[in-house]
This record gives structure tokens, C-alpha cells and sequence, in this order.
């Protein structure tokens, strides 16, 4: 696989799952990190198209520029070169980021970022307040968004009062209030439990099928990424690298029965050797 | 009829010193004479001159020297009467350790009220007069307040110069202080109203009434044989300093009777005299360079008022 | 702070102790009545001040120099802090106006300040708020400076504008700081207005302090700044009780 | 602040552009010299004062009393910042004693410091220390307030003593907040040394700014408020400068 | 198993692996946060005893009061009711800790809780200057705990250079920087890499059985779990209580293989199966 495969990447169609969501294309993004002189580079070449409502999975080890990979896609980063389109449109005109295109993402940190002088239920509600939505409205979606996430009866606590797994679950509800096109995860579910994460990956799932969003996101669990993904990007270590982009062609909705089949572990395994070329 | 709006600016605050103008308004005087007069409290030299170069306020009191010398920077100011005609200023130290002349200064530390003022001037001026030379007098700032005769004991200064008020403070605290006018070594003109040029050249009527009142106003005060009603009056509607006192400050007010009666009787004229010997004196010491412009009074107002 | 607890306790015996030195300096060293005068004349004093009702008009009239200024400082602060904050070519432009404004003896200023606003409130409003301003500007810039790099690339991510930002993040995360700049603002304005009044006009308890003063009652004038100073205390405490109620989240706030 | 960047031109013209509103108000009101000199009056005032060795000397006890006073605010402003953050009944118990000593004009004590510390540089420098230490103290308790939990935790842990949770945790974390209260100290410290010079003593700039006003000179008076700012000013941005020394790390230290 | 088991549990003696590290004995402790009146009950009725050079791994869902119970055995936390004594010392004498046994702990925490003002190297070094070791000491300790957790080279770096996975290997690198008998670890690898981790679950199994000394160790991985214990302690969930305490009986060292034997999955199963039913 991968160098022999690479040359394949850039042909390969992005599938079609979804309707709705809107596409991403990455050309030629390159990351330097420092001043000119004594820069690093984090993530070189990366030329990438993501279809639309596809869900695409980064993995790769750590320090190989998967969180700097999805702040450019974020727009937090705007790359040292490269061009970023989302459903057509640039991502950044000059040094100006793109409001319209802004408006169809959603971001869950690898940290919750939660607000600490906001109840749950207003950090939840944040999104929904910048673009004008009424009190009593923001209200009622956050308490869905709490019961989606799990955290049911926690809207009027504070942060502090909540355990890492439980903001991270809110950080996730968050990102979900303004139901995004575009869904940037970065290890959502790193502070989950295992049982809670299995639980959070069918509901990704099931949110994702039904909105017909795109969906980026980074994790470090194999066994995640087969699970979810239509396709898995990985990372070679630094500089971060375009290594292998394998299409997992599992049937949908998947169960967590699924992950016993044999198809499953070939997929799992085929990404570990690779993953262990890398040490 | 239509009152006339002036305002007056104290020299410093409202204390009974400066009553004629405080009773002149309580008792109506100023209403009188078709003036409503605004009395403020002013804080020294500086302000008075500042205040009445900018217009804010029309006439008011300040020293005969300070006069001279705001005279000597910019000539746009103007003396117009005087009110005290000796120098409120007096030389107070110890019995134990007495300073009865200039010549005794000599090699001494002197506190003065303010650094570069009046009192500073003045003390520079007796020196001057004895030919003691400026240098030989160390000076430190000590305020005006009977507090400094605590650093003579403490042997920080050998004597300082104070207002009346002060050496009247101390002595009648019981402390044994010797204390002198400094006018009896350098004659100047005590307290002068004055004001600027310019206002003076535009409501030299107004100026005029108000000397009429003041004037009114000095003879109810010095013809009444009971000043507690006049204090009472005027402590009706201005906050007196002296007022936390167990006479709310009467003995003050019959101390300082006295000084206005020479004004009153030479109805606030001027005393060239003084203007001279404290020019000449101010020369002297080097305050002031000589001027060829030594117009410091104007009594065209005054005789406005009292024809 | 107002919960019962040791300080209820701890402070008057700590007060108690320091009146006493205070008493006995003034005993053993007799010490003259017009440089200290005993605790006990101040006492006599102040129940003198207080049973006289212009004491009263003239602690309102330097209560509200006081507030208006503070008010007028809390608001500029927050205003010019919040955009120097954020710009910071603006910052490093005006900064060097604003300190030496701030450095710069402000007497030399007071007889301008008089012919601009008047003898009246109004220049030591002025004075108040000058003074008091700097601080919570300061504060300001410091607190957004450090809102969490996290919290920015949430509203980033959200495509927040640069208000958005401002009052949803930058404002909150700010508060604690803001408060504490507040906290010396309010020591300041209450410094400013009565300096104002030290130095012009015939109101407020700052000119009942230089009256006292002149008129060598010494002790009155102890007694005006014993007031004085019972004033500045209430209106602090009020300052620092704004925390619990603005950011009860904070852990500065808890801690109170 | 010290490399080329847009400051250094924006700031002289924001300057020169008060300069001009200050020189046309002089002139189109025809404001009188004793109230407000014109700039070039100014001016030519500085040049004067620069060109006599006594401005000199009195410039260079005025900055020491600045800096004696506040490093003494310094000091002291910590190492009680650094009690009261940590000793909760102890800040409730001499909170208000600090807040009132704070809030209470000084000037009242002036002849007390004189008695107690003479007319030389020792009661400027107490006075300027007493006013400055507010802010420092003020800002590191919240600094030491501020210490993330996680940090806490892990001096907990590690079973840290007091002084080494202090020395390796609360102060460092508290840094950027102590420089903030530094740079209102140094301001207040300024303050404070020049009020005291004002109402007391015959040295120093402070007193140069008295006498000159109370001889009517008044050019010159602003010609020693022009070399007290200057000097305020370059004692303000080397405490900035400090930040970048002591805090290399911090958001607000890069972003300056 | 459980409920049955739990009566077992008290009784069970703690397997003697190592020789040096220090025993922990928890007696009947509870957790309630909150004021008196409106208080919440984190954990209670926790009963242990943690043998001399054991590795204990605490399991359980979110919120369940793992890190509760870890805060409590490290000292951070004094438990509402109850007793902890290391070696046979009460942690707490009334309401001073015991500085003799706090000498012994290393704690590693789920944030990494770098200091900003220290660069990695003296973060590492930091519980060596609070030992008054001398600073040549100290950074030949810390360069050789860097390479031992991978992050070699990166000892001069401020923490905010590095990625949150780096971050957290310096974190661990701290705690073991005094050669504790007590190594407390709350999730300390969650931020890591499925690479990474493995590695580091050999290398912390390695230096466990080096250094003999007891290990505490909370996971949201069953298969962490069970790789590393001696003995697993699920909790369930609010409020926190010793749900089942499970001795795995594989033989040491244990290897990356061991993973795939029926032995190893039968252990897995059982504990998911377990978890599952507190959903
Ligand atoms: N702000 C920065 N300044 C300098 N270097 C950086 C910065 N951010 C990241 N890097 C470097 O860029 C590389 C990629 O970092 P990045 O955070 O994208 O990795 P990652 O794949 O997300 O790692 P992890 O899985 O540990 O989170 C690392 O080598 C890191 O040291
Ligand atoms: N300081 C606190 N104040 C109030 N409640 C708290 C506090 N800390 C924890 N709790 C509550 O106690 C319970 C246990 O929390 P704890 O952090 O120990 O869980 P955990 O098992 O570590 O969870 P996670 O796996 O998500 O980290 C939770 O319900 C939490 O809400
Ligand atoms: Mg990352
Ligand atoms: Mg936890």
C-alpha cells in the first residue's frame, strides 16, 4: 500500500453518502511553524478533495500535523501555502476569511474550551446567540443537545461542576447547535469513557446519516476510524505527509457487531502495520 | 431692577478674615448696589491671578508683593484698593531661642509657607533690607499652621514666618513664642483687591459698586457693637473655617475688626509709600528685575466709588 | 466578606491596637495637639462633624464627584481598553499620551481644569475620573490579552464578529481583571476628587479638610478625614462585592 | 515597543496634533500666559531648565525617591500580596486597614512625616511607597488567586512547602499580574513623590513645580511638568520592559 | 460475578509482585462535594487494600468518581468520611497530611499540567528541585526521563511548543522523575496515540517492574485494563462504588501478542459485559 497506492489518492473520486453537506478541496497545503529563518515544517503537499456528506478520518502519530490539518480546514490557520475551497468557494480571499463559508462549519477541540462564566446550557447555546436566535429557542435546543449528548439535567451547572468527559460531551453539542454542513473534530471523544465513546460514535453516525453533513475528524483509535469512516487519511510523522487514503467500504448504518467481522479487523490490521512503519 | 452677576474669588477658602465680602453678601449689601456677587473660595496667589487673567472671576485679594511680582511676568493685572493695609505676616520663634531681627537669621534655617511665596519673598526682602546675604538663610516649607512651632522644638528650624493667625494660635495655646510684624523690617502693601487690566478698562462700574458695598459692609461690622449677629449671618450661608470653634470663631472675627478699620477710614486707597519701599525692597533682593512700568495700583475704580 | 467570620473579630483588635500605639505616641512623646492630636479628640470630633448637617451636604457632594468620576472612569477604561486591547497599533500609539497624562502632576492642570468646568463638581469629576481611569484601562488590556487561546479559536471557529467577541469573551474573561482594576479605581477617584477639592472650589469634604486645616483645628481635620476615609472604605467594599455578583465563576470570587 | 514599528510614526503625529490643538486654543482665545504658556513658551521654558545643573540635581533626587519608593512598594506589595493571597483570614483582617490607609489623603500626614522623617528624601520616599504599593499588593493577590487548579494540584502532589508552592507557582503565575500593578505602582510612585515634594522640603522637581508656580512663572512650571513627565514616562516603559525579562512565556508579554 | 464476588473482596489478599513499593489501605471512604446541605454523593463505601508493588487500574463510566477516588489516595482530597493509610501510615493526621507518606506518591493527571513558565526540561526536574537536587543533577535526570518517554530533544522548549500528547508524556516524565513508590496515573494516556500508548503501556509495565513500586492507574480502555493490572477495579456508576474487583492472571512481562490469546479476550469480554449493564 500507501507509496505505490499514493499516486491513486489524487484520482480517486470522493464517494457520495450524503446529499447535503458541503465539499472540501485541499491544494498543495503546506505548514511552516516559526519565524522565516529557523521555521519547521509541520505538513507539506497535502492536496485533498473531501465529497460532499463524506466522513473522512485523520489518524497518524503524534506531533504529525493532524490538529494543525484540521485548523486549516477550520480557517483557524490559514496555511503557509496552498489553496482551501469549500463547495467551490476559497476559503480565504487574500487575508480575509470567507463569512459564507465560515457559517457551514462546526469545531469540537481536542479540549472542551468551555466558557466558564457561561452555564452548559449557554455554552451549548453560544452559536445559536451569535446568529440572533431568541432566548426561549436557545433554550429548548440546548436541552435537546444535552439529552442527545447525555448530559441531561446538567444545562444550569457550571463547567467547573462537570467531569472532563462531560464538557467534552457538551463541547460536542455545542459544535452540533447550528447543525454545520461541515463537522472539524479533533479526538472529540479522547476524554470519553469507552462505553460513552462507543455510544458517541453510533450517534455521530446516526447525526451524520440523517444531516447528510460532512465530517472531518481526528482520532487516535484505529479501531475508531474503521468504524466511522468512509475514508481514512493517514499522517506520516514530521513533516506531516499525505501517507495512505484507504476507502472503507463497510455497509451503513454499521453496528458495533460490525467491528467483530472479519472484513472489519483486515482494515484495522492493514492500517496498524502501516501506522508501524512509522516508529 | 436687572442685578448685575460678578464673581469674587477669596484668596484662600472662606475664613473669617475675609468676612467683608462674605457679610456683604449675607446682609444684602451687594443686592444693595444692584450686584449679585458669587463668592468663591479661592487657594492662594496663583489661583487669584490665574482666575481673574481668564475672566473667571472679576476681582480678588491677594497680597501686595505677589501682586508686584505676577506685575513684574505680565503687566495685565492691576491692584485697585487695599483692604489690609499692613502685612498680615509675621516672624514667630521661640522665647528660649529668640529671633529678633534679620541679623538673626544669619546661618539659620527659616521655614516659610510655601516655596517662592509671599512669604518667601518676604523673608528675602528684611534680609535685603539688612544686607543679609540671601544665601546665608537656609529655608524649608513647613506650611502655615501653628504645627510648625513643633520643628523648633525639635530643632529643625530656628523660626518661621506665618500669618497673624498663626502667632495669635500659638500664643493663645499657651506656647511662648516671640513673634513680630514683618512690616516693621519690610513695609509692603498688606492686602490689595485687584484685577485684570482688561476687566477693569470693561465693568469699572461694577467695580465701583462693589467697592461702595464693601465699603457699607466694613462700617456695619466696625460700628456694631455685637459681631455675633454679623457672624451669625454670615456663617448662615458660608461654611466658616473657623466655625468648629467654641466661639465659632468671634474672637477671630473682633481680631480681625481691626485690621479693616484704616481701610475704612481711607475708604481702601492705596498707600504709595508701601508700593515703593516693597519695589524698591523686591529689586533689592532680586526678586524682580527693575521695571520701567510700575503702574501697580489703579485707583480709578475706587474714586469711581467714592468721588 | 460579609459573611460572619474571623475578620468580624480579627480587625477591631487589630483597629484597637493601633489606636492604642497611636494614643500612647501621643501621651508619652506629648505630642503637640496641631501635629496629632489624640484619638480621643478625633472621636470628639467626628460626633461634632457629624451632628452638623453640612457635614452630611458636603460628604454627598463628594460622594457624587466620586461615583460620577469612578463611573465615567469605569467606562472610558473599559472602552479604551477593550479597543487598545484588541489593536495594537492604537495601543502603541496612544500609550505614551495616556501615561503621561497620567504621570503628569495634575495641579498644573487644576486652574485650566476650573476654567473649563467651573469652580463646581464638575472639574473634580474630571480629576476623579482621569486619575481613576488608568487602572482599569490597564486591566482591560491585560485581560483580554490573556483570554485563553482556546476560547479565541472557538469564536474563530464560529466566525464570531469582532463585538461578538468582545462581549461574549474577551469582556467576561477580562472581568476579574477589570474588577481588580476597578478595586484601585475606586481608591483613586475617591484620591481624585478629593484632591479636586483640596485645590479649588468650597465643597466637599477634601475643602472641609484644607478649611479644618487653615483654621489650626487641627483635630476637626482628622475628624473630616476619618469620614473621609470611612467613605473611600464603603464605596471599596461595594467595588469588591461587584465580583461575587459579576463573576461568580471565578475562582478569585470564591475565594472572597 | 522598542523595535521600528508604526508607533514610532504614529505616536509624534497624534502629538504634534495636540500640540496644535494646544498652540491654536492659545492663541484664538487669547488664553492668558499665567493659566496656559503656549507650547513654543513651553518650550523655550524646558530649554532654559535643561541648560541649569540645579534642574539637574533636583531631577535626580526626584528619581530617587521614585525609585527607593518603589521598590520598597515592590517589595513589600509582594511579600504582603504574596500572605494575604494565601492567608485568608489575615487579607479579610487588614483589608480594610490597607484600603483605609489607601483611601485617606495623605496630605494630612505630610507634617506628621516631617516630624517623624524631616524634609529630606525619607517622607517623599515613605509617601511614595505607601501609594504605590496598593496596586502591586492588590494584583498579586489576584495573580495568586488566579493559580490554575491543575497547578495547585501538582504542588499538592508533590508536597511542596508553602514557600516553594510560592516560589515555583504562585509568583511565576502571578507575574503578569504583578507587572500589571507594577506598572500603575511606578505611575503612583511618581505620584507620590512629587505630591510630597510639593508640601514639603525644598528639593526635588515637585518643589521646582511650586516654587516656579508660586513666583508666577508659569512657563517654567510647565517646563518642570514637561521634564517630570518625561521622566515618569521613561521609569513606566523600563517597568514594561521588565514583562518581557520576566514573563517570556506569557500572552501579553508576546503580544506587546 | 459482582455482586456475588463482593463479599470475596474484602478478603482477597493483594498479590505480592514487586518488593519495594508501598501498600495503600482505603477503610470505608466516601465522597460527598457540595455544602452539607445540598451535597452530592460522588463515591462511598470504598473498602481496599492495595498490596505492596501491585498495579491496581480503576474502570468505570464517566463521571463515576475515578479521579474522586484517585485525588483521595494521592493526598489532594480529604475524603468526607473514612481512612486511607500508605504502609501502614494514616495519610491524614486529622487535617495535616502526612509529609513522610506524600514523599512517596508520583501523580500523573489527565490535563498535563505543564508549568508555562518552565521549560520541558526543568517541568521534568521540578520535583528534584523541590528536593533540593542540584541542578546539574537535575538536568542530566530530566534529558534521560525525556528520551525514556520519547520526547527527546524537546528538553529546551516552552510547553505551549509542544502538542498535547508530547505535553502529556513530559507530565509522566515528571512523576517518575523521583522514583516514587506510588505511581497514581489519572487516564495519562488518553492524549496519546494507539502507537504510542502501546508503547508506553510496555514501558510503564517495564519501569512498574523495575522499580517494584505500586501502581494506581485510571483508564476509560478495558484492553489498557487488562493489559497492565494486576487486579482491575470497575466502578459503577453514581454513586461511585466498588463494583467488581478482578485479579488477571497473565503471566508477566506481558507482551503486545499476549492481546490476541483467548485468555486476554475472555478477561476483555467479561469486564465489557459488566460495563454495559450500567448503561
Ligand atoms: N504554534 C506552534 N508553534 C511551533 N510549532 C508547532 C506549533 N503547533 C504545532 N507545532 C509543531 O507542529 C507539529 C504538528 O503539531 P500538531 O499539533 O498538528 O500535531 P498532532 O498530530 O495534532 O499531534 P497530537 O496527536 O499529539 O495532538 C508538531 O511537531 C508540533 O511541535
Ligand atoms: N468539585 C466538584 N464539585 C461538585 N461535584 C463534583 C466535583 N468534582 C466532581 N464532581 C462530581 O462527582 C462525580 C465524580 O466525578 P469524577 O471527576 O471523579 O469522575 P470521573 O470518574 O473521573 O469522570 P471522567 O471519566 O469523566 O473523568 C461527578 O458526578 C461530578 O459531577
Ligand atoms: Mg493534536
Ligand atoms: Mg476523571
Amino acid at each position: 500500500m500507501s507509496v505505490t497506492e499514493k499516486a491513486a489518492i489524487q484520482t480517486t473520486a470522493a464517494p457520495t453518502t450524503g446529499a447535503r453537506g458541503a465539499g472540501i478541496k485541499l491544494a498543495g497545503v503546506e505548514q511552516r511553524y516559526g519565524d522565516p529563518k529557523s521555521s519547521v515544517l509541520a505538513l507539506t503537499d497535502v492536496n485533498l478533495e473531501i465529497g460532499k456528506g463524506e466522513f473522512l478520518v485523520l489518524l497518524g502519530p503524534s506531533g504529525c500535523g493532524k490538529t494543525t490539518l484540521m485548523r486549516i480546514i477550520a480557517g483557524l490557520l490559514k496555511s503557509t501555502s496552498g489553496k482551501v475551497e469549500i463547495d467551490g468557494q476559497p476559503l480565504w480571499n487574500g487575508n480575509r476569511r470567507n463569512d459564507k463559508v465560515m457559517e457551514e462549519l462546526g469545531v469540537v477541540f481536542q479540549d472542551a474550551n468551555m466558557f466558564p462564566w457561561l452555564t452548559i446550557e449557554d455554552n451549548i447555546a453560544l452559536p445559536l446567540k451569535l446568529r440572533g436566535v431568541s432566548k426561549t429557542e436557545r433554550r429548548k435546543r440546548a436541552s435537546e443537545l444535552c439529552e442527545l449528548v447525555g448530559i441531561k439535567g446538567f444545562e444550569k451547572r457550571w463547567p467547573r461542576e462537570l467531569s472532563g468527559g462531560m464538557r467534552q460531551r457538551a463541547a460536542i453539542a455545542r459544535a452540533l447547535s447550528c447543525k454545520p454542513q461541515i463537522l472539524l473534530m479533533d479526538e472529540p471523544f479522547g476524554a470519553l469513557d469507552a462505553m460513552t465513546r462507543e455510544q458517541m460514535n453510533l450517534e455521530l453516525q446516526r447525526i451524520w446519516m440523517e444531516s447528510g453533513c460532512t465530517v472531518v475528524l481526528v482520532t487516535h483509535s484505529i479501531r475508531e476510524a474503521v468504524f466511522l469512516a468512509d475514508r481514512v487519511l493517514l499522517l506520516s510523522p514530521r513533516p506531516g505527509r499525505m501517507d495512505t487514503l484507504k476507502t472503507i467500504e463497510i455497509a451503513r448504518p454499521r453496528s458495533a457487531y460490525d467491528q467483530s467481522t472479519p472484513e472489519f479487523q483486515a482494515y484495522e490490521l492493514e492500517l496498524r502495520k502501516r501506522l508501524d512503519t512509522f516508529a | 431692577a436687572d442685578l448685575t452677576k460678578m464673581t469674587y474669588l477669596t484668596p484662600f477658602g472662606y475664613i473669617v478674615g475675609f468676612s467683608e465680602t462674605m457679610y456683604a453678601d449675607t446682609a444684602g449689601i451687594f443686592k444693595k448696589h444692584g450686584l449679585e456677587v458669587t463668592v468663591e473660595g479661592g487657594r492662594g496667589s496663583s489661583m487669584a491671578v490665574q482666575q481673574v487673567t481668564a475672566g473667571n472671576a472679576l476681582v480678588s485679594r491677594t497680597g501686595g508683593t505677589d501682586l508686584i511680582k505676577a506685575y513684574a511676568k505680565d503687566p495685565s493685572i492691576v491692584a485697585i484698593g487695599e483692604i489690609y493695609q499692613r502685612d498680615i505676616f509675621y516672624m514667630i520663634s521661640s522665647k528660649d531661642a529668640p529671633i529678633n531681627k534679620p541679623e538673626d537669621m544669619a546661618g539659620k534655617t527659616i521655614g516659610i509657607v510655601s516655596a517662592a511665596g509671599a512669604t518667601e519673598n518676604i523673608l528675602d526682602m528684611m534680609l535685603a533690607a539688612k544686607d543679609v546675604p540671601k544665601a546665608d538663610v537656609k529655608r524649608e516649607v513647613v506650611g502655615n499652621a501653628p504645627a510648625a512651632f513643633q520643628l523648633i522644638k525639635q530643632g529643625r528650624i530656628a523660626g518661621f514666618i506665618a500669618t497673624n493667625d498663626t502667632a495669635y494660635q500659638l500664643s493663645s495655646s499657651g506656647e511662648a513664642v516671640t513673634a513680630w510684624s514683618t512690616d516693621d523690617v519690610a513695609l509692603c502693601p498688606g492686602q490689595v483687591y485687584m484685577t485684570s487690566k482688561a476687566q477693569l478698562a470693561k465693568n469699572k462700574e461694577t467695580i465701583a459698586k462693589f467697592f461702595a458695598a464693601v465699603y457699607e459692609s466694613l462700617g456695619e461690622m466696625i460700628n456694631a457693637k455685637d459681631l455675633a449677629p454679623v457672624l451669625a449671618s454670615v456663617s448662615g450661608k458660608y461654611q466658616l473655617a473657623e466655625g468648629a470653634r467654641p466661639d465659632k470663631g468671634l474672637a477671630v472675627l473682633q481680631y480681625g475688626v481691626e485690621n479693616y478699620k484704616r481701610a475704612y477710614q481711607e475708604k481702601l486707597k492705596s498707600n504709595a509709600d508701601a508700593w515703593k519701599s516693597a519695589y524698591a525692597l523686591m529689586v533689592k533682593a532680586k526678586l524682580i528685575p527693575e521695571l520701567a512700568d510700575q503702574n501697580f495700583y489703579d485707583d480709578s475704580a475706587r474714586l469711581l466709588a467714592f468721588p | 466578606m460579609f459573611k460572619f467570620n474571623t475578620s468580624w473579630i480579627a480587625t477591631p483588635i487589630v483597629l484597637a491596637l493601633l489606636i492604642g500605639i497611636w494614643h500612647a505616641y501621643v501621651t508619652i512623646f506629648s505630642v503637640s495637639p496641631f501635629i496629632l492630636p489624640s484619638p480621643f479628640a478625633v472621636w470628639q470630633a467626628v460626633l461634632v462633624l457629624l451632628a452638623d448637617p453640612r457635614t452630611w451636604q458636603h460628604t454627598l457632594i463628594t460622594l457624587y464627584e466620586i461615583v460620577a468620576g469612578f463611573i465615567l472612569a469605569v467606562i472610558i477604561g473599559i472602552v479604551f481598553g477593550g479597543f487598545l486591547g484588541k489593536i495594537r497599533w492604537l495601543e502603541q500609539t496612544l500609550n505614551p499620551l495616556i501615561v503621561g497624562l497620567q504621570v503628569m502632576p495634575k495641579v498644573a492642570l487644576i486652574p485650566l481644569f476650573i476654567v473649563w468646568f467651573g469652580f463646581g463638581v464638575t472639574s473634580k469629576i474630571v480629576l476623579a475620573a482621569v486619575i481613576a481611569f488608568f487602572p482599569i484601562m490597564t486591566n482591560t488590556i491585560l485581560g483580554i490579552k490573556s483570554v485563553e487561546m482556546g476560547h479565541r479559536d472557538v469564536m474563530l471557529a464560529l466566525n464570531a464578529s469582532r463585538w461578538q467577541t468582545f462581549r461574549d469573551v474577551e469582556l467576561p474573561s477580562a472581568m476579574p481583571f477589570i474588577l481588580t482594576g476597578m478595586e484601585v479605581g475606586i481608591v483613586l477617584a475617591t484620591i481624585g476628587a478629593i484632591v479636586g477639592e483640596y485645590l479649588g472650589g468650597s465643597q466637599g469634604l477634601g475643602y472641609m479638610a484644607v478649611a479644618t486645616l487653615n483654621a489650626f483645628d487641627v483635630q476637626s481635620m482628622f475628624g473630616v478625614i476619618f469620614v473621609l476615609t470611612i467613605l473611600g472604605l464603603i464605596l471599596y467594599f461595594l467595588v469588591v462585592m461587584l465580583r461575587r455578583y459579576l463573576t461568580p465563576w471565578h475562582a478569585a470570587a470564591k475565594n472572597d
